[in-house]
């Protein structure tokens, strides 16, 4: 394989895995010879090395991508205007169907909004307001509910002590939309 | 005759494409006069429209019979309104052409299956708890309300649907038995109970049908005169 | 700030976010100008479009950062993604129509088709493939827009790339009136 070929296999894997991964693995998935998996990190790294937003690092024998130490500041702000921003509307409706019908699958989130959610979950994950558990019916997927720091902080001991929730947990209109 | 399945078509403008491009023809008024007794076999023949998309077959097809009389009628004046929903329908088909081509084109992209992937947002970012502030129990149950009144009721649409569309099959008997016991009718007294417009367009759909079956006979003394419709003797 | 700069942080923001990212709010985290922002994102995107296993997309006022289309096969296998389930005749048209005429209502997408969109609607909305937004001129009814997720399932940079853009993006009929 072409030594470009190989550079641009690397940045695509080591960039959707986001963590360290084995040159030995690299070599593997794309049939060539750890040496000239080596030798295309090695070029790689060198390209890296001029300003970028993005490095590469070696360590022993598995390399990662991660960002730039001297743009921590900045992505400390991101994170912290990620967080801290207001809740969108978005947000808010999947909060309140995770509060009603948690735990729950995505999948059916989606359903009964309409509308995919993938960005959402993750911001609600990430500012501690939901948690994640793996599905028992379905390993490939998981379930979310209402993080119990979140419940105390509003001052429910249980989910079930939200307003009317035997009645609106049971609506059928969503039984409807569903997969059950 | 050409045999197309109805319910392989996305749509009434499908439908019609295709009819015009099996026979070669271009988008004009009067390819599509030359495909409308087609297209009106096909909705009329076809069990399997989706109910949802009857209504929408139908009016097309109300386009179609305007076309097609104008083509076997060229002294027929026609209304302002009129001229206008037989352009559109020409342009509209024409531009429907564009985006199934491009659909078709989007589609063999999408099968490459030249796919890029982005990371997990954040991926490596712990989370923090955040929470909202000036937020209560109470929020999640408006939210949740509002929620589920945007909801949309599904079952109830297509129910709703099939009561009221009336087959062409079903017009088709009330129109014999309305003959029947009155020998001699017209037409305007055949859709006086017809609520919508698209009842009014299979009764005439249906007309067309017997008539072609030879089941009726129709005597127009004049334009824009009533249709008088008798049954005819065997 | 210097353009070097701004590359560098438009590049590690990218990477840790993941996600599409407003320019505006790279501007802002940045305290630049988001003309700035928007010249070094033009001289990125063209570093990137040269046989890298990473690409930038953008659409809108939004950037994204991805695999190259090239890698997908060796990448599919990695990320364990959902089953990608096959675009209908109705799903294709429909994306067609919203990805050279959209923003567009659902009653415009409809006066092409000649059909009734609105479960079509709602499955590609769910799928992530659109997008729906208010629409300012009436707030009864939605635009719809395709999504970041939709050029990467077709593997494109940028909307403009679509077969046949310049062409199929205007309306004919429209301009037609505006001659009249």
């Amino acid at each position: 394989m072409e030594i470009e070929k190989i550079k641009s296999i690397i940045e695509s894997i080591l960039f959707v895995s986001g963590e360290p991964v084995k040159i030995s693995r690299i070599a593997k998935i794309t049939g060539t010879e750890i040496s000239e998996v080596e030798n295309a990190t090695m070029v790689l790294q060198g390209e890296y090395n001029t300003n970028r937003g993005i490095i590469i690092i070696k360590k022993e024998d598995q390399i990662q991508m991660a960002t730039a130490p001297e743009n921590s500041e900045i992505i400390s702000e991101l994170v912290k205007s990620e967080i801290q921003e207001n809740l969108s509307k978005a947000a808010l409706e999947v909060l309140s169907i995770i509060a009603y019908r948690g735990p729950i699958t995505r999948i059916n989130i989606e359903a009964i909004r309409g509308v995919n959610c993938t960005f959402t979950l993750r911001n609600l994950l990430m500012r501690g307001l939901l948690e994640k558990v793996d599905n028992p019916s379905d390993n490939r997927s998981y379930l979310y509910k209402i993080s119990f720091d979140f419940l105390k902080k509003l001052g429910l001991d249980s989910i079930e002590k939200l307003p009317d929730f035997e009645t609106l947990s049971k609506d059928t209109r969503i039984e409807n939309v569903i997969e059950s | 005759m050409y045999n197309v399945k109805t319910d392989k078509f996305e749509g009434p403008m499908d439908l019609l494409l295709e009819l015009i491009q099996k026979e070669k023809l271009e988008i004009t008024e009067l390819s599509l006069s030359r495909v409308a007794s087609e297209y009106l076999d096909h909705i009329k023949d076809n069990q399997s429209i989706n109910l949802e998309h009857l209504a929408d077959f139908l009016s097309v097809a109300s386009r179609l019979i305007l076309i097609k009389s104008r083509a076997l009628l060229p002294m027929l004046k026609f209304s302002e309104e009129e001229e206008a929903e037989i352009k559109d329908l020409t342009k509209q088909l024409e531009e429907y052409r564009k985006f199934k081509e491009a659909s078709i084109k989007l589609g063999k992209i999408a099968e490459s299956r030249k796919i890029c992937y982005s990371r997990e947002g954040f991926s490596a970012v712990k989370s923090i708890f955040y929470p909202p502030e000036d937020f209560n129990v109470y929020d999640f149950k408006k939210h949740f309300l509002a929620i589920l009144n945007e909801i949309p009721i599904i079952e109830k649409l297509s129910e709703e649907i099939v009561s009221e569309v009336v087959t062409l099959e079903e017009k088709i008997n009330e129109l014999e038995n309305f003959l029947r016991n009155k020998i001699q009718t017209s037409f305007s007294s055949l859709v006086e109970k017809s609520t919508d417009k698209v009842e009014v367009i299979v009764s005439f759909l249906a007309m067309l049908e017997m008539i072609k079956q030879r089941l009726i006979e129709v005597e127009q003394t004049d334009l824009f005169e009533d249709i008088k419709l008798s049954l005819k003797n065997n």
